[in-house]
């Protein structure tokens, strides 16, 4: 695998590579390059199966971070190739040519984060949500618990406690702020 | 009567000579000409896994065009875990697939584990093991009522579903929940074995070994399910990759693409296991095949019972959980489910919530893309049994 | 994020398919439904008495809880003891089993198929999803209540209810049918609007007819 | 005979052959929940299944044809038990039978079919005309040996007489056709399967490729006409099978005992098999069964 990456490396730069576990690797490349690092993961390195591809919002830097997951059947190795992208200018292209069934992955975040992918076959397609009005509701300034509370009936009687401070007032209150449980700083 | 068996990877590639016109390489169907007919085969429909909905166009009694329909299931798992603490997303993964749910839990426990290096004691490594394959037994006996039924055999769903039900109280002893378990909890595992598990759990696998020689005799040996299910929805070894088709599916094309082989995770390293693969490519070698994993599977069970040390830790230290902070960091840990590779992305950004948790199932693409390629230009009496015999469970697809 | 104001939806609807395309239009029944009185006290007590012993269940397996209908229906509980059985169609069928939340997609079919049973029908709501959104409570897209989308005749709790339970909750039906309580339909039926203004507002895009019986 | 005390005792057959016919259902679902491992319903089930369907307070209807199917369908199960003696020698059931009743019974057999694919066809839902073709397309290829068997039996006996038929096979179980031409019977009872549509040959109702298929719209009480004549037409089956190839019967209960094990032989192989596509039922039906009828008529032409 180290020769692998030392190979990657000689063709492109990568910005930041880390070693997860012995069989999981992940490194970032830049937006430009990922079309050239799949084709060649896959065709000269052997990385044939795309386990699947799915968006982070980062919404605090206004990006948002792709991550492919590829996986070598001859090394047993997975590789996730991470591209940050945008948040406003949110658009990608589509890699449907290297794998076929990457349009369900494409449609599914067009749809729930609100990225484009010009010339992926179906992509406009609904995939979960039917008459969706709001913002794509994986992005992380969407509400969900406030949009329930507005969209949907609530049956009175139910309450919810911030489990810090309930389990601090039930559990913890005779030895007030020394529990025995280890804390972490 | 096989289509398909002899040539079998020539005429694989849909014959569309008889449609009227081709427009970049879709059929173009006017379903105003009278000639096709649209139908919806589910959500609600006998035929279909679960809730979920095919849209066929047929022609007469074949399929001329299909598209999956999903979305009915749809809870926003990953957006719900988004704004819950880690301990809080314990307990909503293992909804996301019901009839196998251990899965998820181990996924998501071992990825929290794996993010804050926390090491998991040896003992509960072993009751973890216990606990998926026992799932993959369960499962795997759900899925063949499933294929029978989806022929119109309705005993032996009858048969396997009341086998599940003894394994299901096996779960109950062992972790107190029939359907939903929760025991893989980060850092071990909730509760030690009963007393006398062990010899019940032996007895069962004894009992269910009887039931599936009925099986083998009546199901497997029968002409008509091999009249019916050989050559049907063939999955060429190149469409392997092409369609990132994973587990059986994968391993009956000839892949070998088991995870408890390749990348062994909890005690499958130190256990008795072989890579079971077929070149039949159809739903009948499919089926024998996820057959031949449920002896294997159950073979498995007897092994892990003979294995787990009486004594030792069940659970690791864990920080508070409810303050509970994971450095930041992102993680990929998969899990070999009765559908293939079943795995958990998660992403966290050192808060006390995760940042993203993404659950990749067997069946999304099983369901969608490649479903959509093999069910045309079959009978439209072939698409429940070949939805059955890719197993697609489609709470997992739309989480 | 803008809510839609109920009222608005309320003088907007007109109720005669106006979700549906011109063409469309003359396929659908637009006759407005109307309630059913029961029969004379006697004959409705037999019809009632054949009803419970005879309860025709939809086969749409619409949450988790469809999970534990297939060991219900087969060999360790075997529902068919009670005369309790799946009925693919839903023309056929008197009782609707929801089997626990239910996503707006869903709701959709739900109604659908729930109007299209020839009543009287009745409606077992499984697990605490359909009672108050259970562990979805802050689901952009499951439903909390179900009583206020289609009447419901019995609970039962639980994140999944047990065979058992159902076992019981069908029990309990089967008390209520009989006692002449379960008359849900005509509750739909005499509430209609309410119930369509409450569908409305969550089903953003109403293409299916207003009138499905 | 007066004609009136003739059609009370018709009124009296059917009553009788419905109720068995309904008990034999819920017998048979009782025999297929015990290889299934389970209870199974009480055997009066289908009785309630009939009160209730018939109770239901709302019934859509799509057209006059929709109103008129399930009746067609009934017409055809009192046609077919109307022209069967089912007693031999007795008066009460020996129904309307005159000389040529087997052709007529033959075709009222397929008169209910036809019947109910123009009332199902207006219900408009899909499913409907897929289930009605397949069922016509089965028919007719299961009536193919079911005729060649017929006509064997007509020659036979020189007669399409079923009194007449039934007559010549009394005095001892040697003469039987069972025994007298072994071939005709297993053409015939390889159609008795196709005709009860239990597996593999329940295509047309298959729940789990096209949801029962073509009663798919039938509600209320269209829906109780098709059961209640699904006990009619049942029974008469039976009782046509059981005179052309199994004797007769002199009493009630040899008629009961035989036509069970008649109906068995359906229930077994539907119990043991799974459903097979409507194509492979076809020709399962023109191949084997109707060469096996050809040599049953040959046997009895010339030997």
């Amino acid at each position: 695998m180290e020769q692998i990456l030392n190979r990657i490396k000689d063709k492109i730069e990568i910005k930041i590579s880390t070693k997860k576990r012995d069989d999981l690797y992940f490194f970032t490349v830049e937006k430009e390059q990922i079309e050239f690092i799949l084709s060649y993961l896959k065709e000269q390195e052997n990385f044939t199966h795309l386990a699947f591809m799915q968006a982070v919002d980062y919404l605090e830097d206004g990006k948002f971070q792709l991550t492919y997951m590829l996986y070598n059947y001859k090394i047993h190795i997975n590789l996730g190739v991470n591209v940050l992208i945008d948040r406003k200018k949110a658009e990608m292209f589509s890699m449907h040519k290297l794998w076929p069934h990457i349009w369900q992955y494409q449609r599914e975040i067009h749809e729930l984060f609100g990225i484009n992918f010009p010339g992926s076959p179906r992509v406009n397609e609904s995939f979960v949500l039917e008459g969706w009005e709001e913002i794509p509701p994986m992005r992380r300034d969407f509400d969900t618990l406030e949009y329930s509370e507005k969209t949907f009936y609530q049956r009175p009687g139910r309450s919810t406690n911030d489990p810090k401070e309930y389990m601090k007032e039930k559990m913890y209150k005779n030895y007030a702020d020394t529990p025995t449980i280890r804390r972490e700083k | 009567m096989n289509r398909m068996s002899e040539n079998k990877y020539k005429g694989f590639e849909a014959d569309r000579s008889k449609y009227p016109e081709m427009k970049d390489g879709k059929p173009v169907i006017d379903l105003e000409s009278h000639k096709y007919t649209k139908i919806w085969q589910g959500p609600q429909h006998p035929g279909v896994t679960g809730n979920m909905a095919l849209e066929l166009i047929i022609d007469g009694d074949e399929v001329v065009d299909t598209k999956t329909r999903v979305g009915y299931l749809h809870r926003a798992f990953e957006k719900l875990m988004e704004r819950r603490r880690y301990i809080q997303c314990f307990p909503i993964v293992c909804r996301i697939c019901v009839p196998e749910p251990d899965t998820n839990e181990y996924c998501v426990s071992a990825a929290m584990e794996d993010l804050s290096g926390i090491v998991v004691p040896e003992k509960a490594q072993w009751l973890r093991t216990l606990n998926l394959e026992m799932s993959r037994v369960g499962s795997f006996l759900m899925w063949l009522g499933g294929q029978a039924g989806s022929i119109g055999m309705g005993a032996i769903g009858q048969w396997t579903v009341g086998m599940r039900d003894f394994w299901l109280d096996l779960f109950e002893e062992m972790t107190g929940g029939r359907v939903y378990h929760m025991y893989m909890i980060p850092g071990g595992v909730r509760k030690d074995l009963p007393d006398g598990f062990k010899d019940r759990a032996r007895d069962l696998i004894i009992r269910t070994r009887k039931l599936l020689v009925n099986i083998e005799n009546t199901f497997f040996n029968n002409i008509i399910v091999k009249s019916r299910l050989k050559g049907l929805g063939i999955i060429t070894p190149e469409m392997v990759d092409e369609y990132g088709i994973v587990g059986p599916n994968a391993r009956a094309s000839g892949r070998e693409c088991d995870i408890r082989i390749n990348n062994p995770y909890v005690k499958y390293g130190e256990l008795d296991i072989k890579m079971i693969t077929s070149n039949g490519c159809d739903a009948y070698a499919r089926a024998e095949l996820r057959y031949q994993e449920l002896l294997q599977s159950l073979d498995l069970v007897s092994q892990i019972l003979d294995k787990i040390p009486e004594k030792g830790e069940i659970q690791a230290k864990l920080p508070n959980v409810l303050h509970w902070k994971i450095p930041a960091g992102q993680t990929y840990v998969k899990a070999e489910s009765t559908r293939g590779e079943h795995g958990f992305y998660m992403v966290s950004d050192g808060s006390e919530f995760p940042r993203r948790v993404f659950a990749r199932g067997a069946s999304y693409t099983h369901a969608i893309s490649l479903l959509e390629k093999l069910a045309v230009n079959i009978s439209i009496s072939d698409t429940a049994a070949l939805m059955v015999s890719l197993h697609t469970c489609p709470p997992e697809i739309e989480r | 994020m803008k809510k839609k104001d109920i009222n608005e939806i309320e003088k907007q609807m007109k109720l005669a398919n106006e979700g549906l395309p011109e063409k469309e239009r003359a396929l659908f029944s637009d006759a407005r439904p109307s309630s059913v009185a029961p029969l004379n006290k006697y004959l409705e007590g037999f019809l009632n008495w054949a009803r419970s012993r005879s309860m025709w269940m939809l086969a749409f397996g619409t949450g988790c809880g469809a999970t534990e209908l297939r060991p219900l229906m087969t060999s360790r509980f075997d529902m068919s003891r009670f005369g309790i059985a799946p009925r693919p169609t839903p023309r056929q069928a008197a009782i609707f089993v929801v089997g626990g939340y239910a996503s707006i997609k869903t709701i959709k079919r739900i109604v659908r198929s729930y109007e299209e049973m020839q009543g009287p029908k009745y409606v077992i709501a499984l697990g605490s999803c359909t009672i108050n959104g259970g562990m979805y409570y802050d689901s952009y897209y499951t439903i909390n209540r179900l009583d206020y989308y289609i009447p419901v005749d019995i609970y039962i709790a639980g994140c999944m209810p047990r065979p058992e339970a159902l076992i019981a909750g069908f029990n309990r039906l089967k008390e209520k049918i009989r006692a002449g309580e379960c008359e849900g339909m005509n509750k739909y039926t005499d509430n209609f609007d309410w119930y369509k203004k409450n569908q409305k507002q969550i089903i953003k895009d109403w293409n299916m007819p207003d009138y499905n019986w | 005979m007066n004609i009136w005390i003739k059609i009370l005792y018709a009124i009296i057959s059917i009553s009788v052959a419905t109720i068995y016919g309904l008990i034999l259902g819920g017998f048979v679902r009782k025999i297929y929940a015990r290889a299934h491992g389970r209870f199974g319903p009480p055997i009066w089930q289908p009785f309630l299944d009939i009160i209730q369907t018939h109770g239901r307070r709302v019934a859509i209807s799509h057209g006059v044809m929709y109103y008129l199917g399930p009746v067609f369908r009934l017409g055809g199960g009192l046609g077919t038990y109307l022209f069967i003696p089912v007693i031999y020698g007795s008066v009460v059931f020996a129904n309307f039978s005159m000389a040529g009743d087997l052709l007529l019974v033959m075709y009222f057999i397929f008169f209910g079919q036809l019947g109910m694919a123009l009332g199902a066809g207006q219900g408009g839902h899909p499913y409907s005309p897929l289930g009605i073709a397949r069922g016509l397309a089965q028919m007719s290829a299961f009536e193919v040996p079911f005729s060649l068997a017929v006509i064997a039996v007509a020659i036979q006996y020189q007669s399409l007489n079923i009194t007449t038929i039934v007559a010549a096979q009394q005095g001892s179980i040697l003469n039987w056709t069972l025994f007298t031409n072994p071939f005709a019977v297993i053409a015939a009872m390889i159609s008795l399967l196709g005709m009860n549509m239990h597996s593999p040959f329940s295509i047309v109702l298959a729940p789990q490729e096209i949801p029962i298929g073509p009663p798919i719209e039938m509600n209320g009480s269209f829906l109780g006409i098709l059961q209640t004549n699904r006990g009619l037409f049942a029974a008469a089956k039976l009782v046509l099978f059981m005179n052309l190839f199994f004797g007769g019967a002199t009493n009630l209960l040899i008629m009961v005992i035989k036509t069970f094990f008649i109906y068995l032989v359906s229930v077994i192989v539907g119990a043991s098999f799974p459903r097979f596509r409507p194509e492979q039922s076809f020709r399962f039906f023109l191949k084997w069964p109707t060469i096996i009828g050809i040599i049953g008529i040959i046997f009895v032409a010339y030997f």
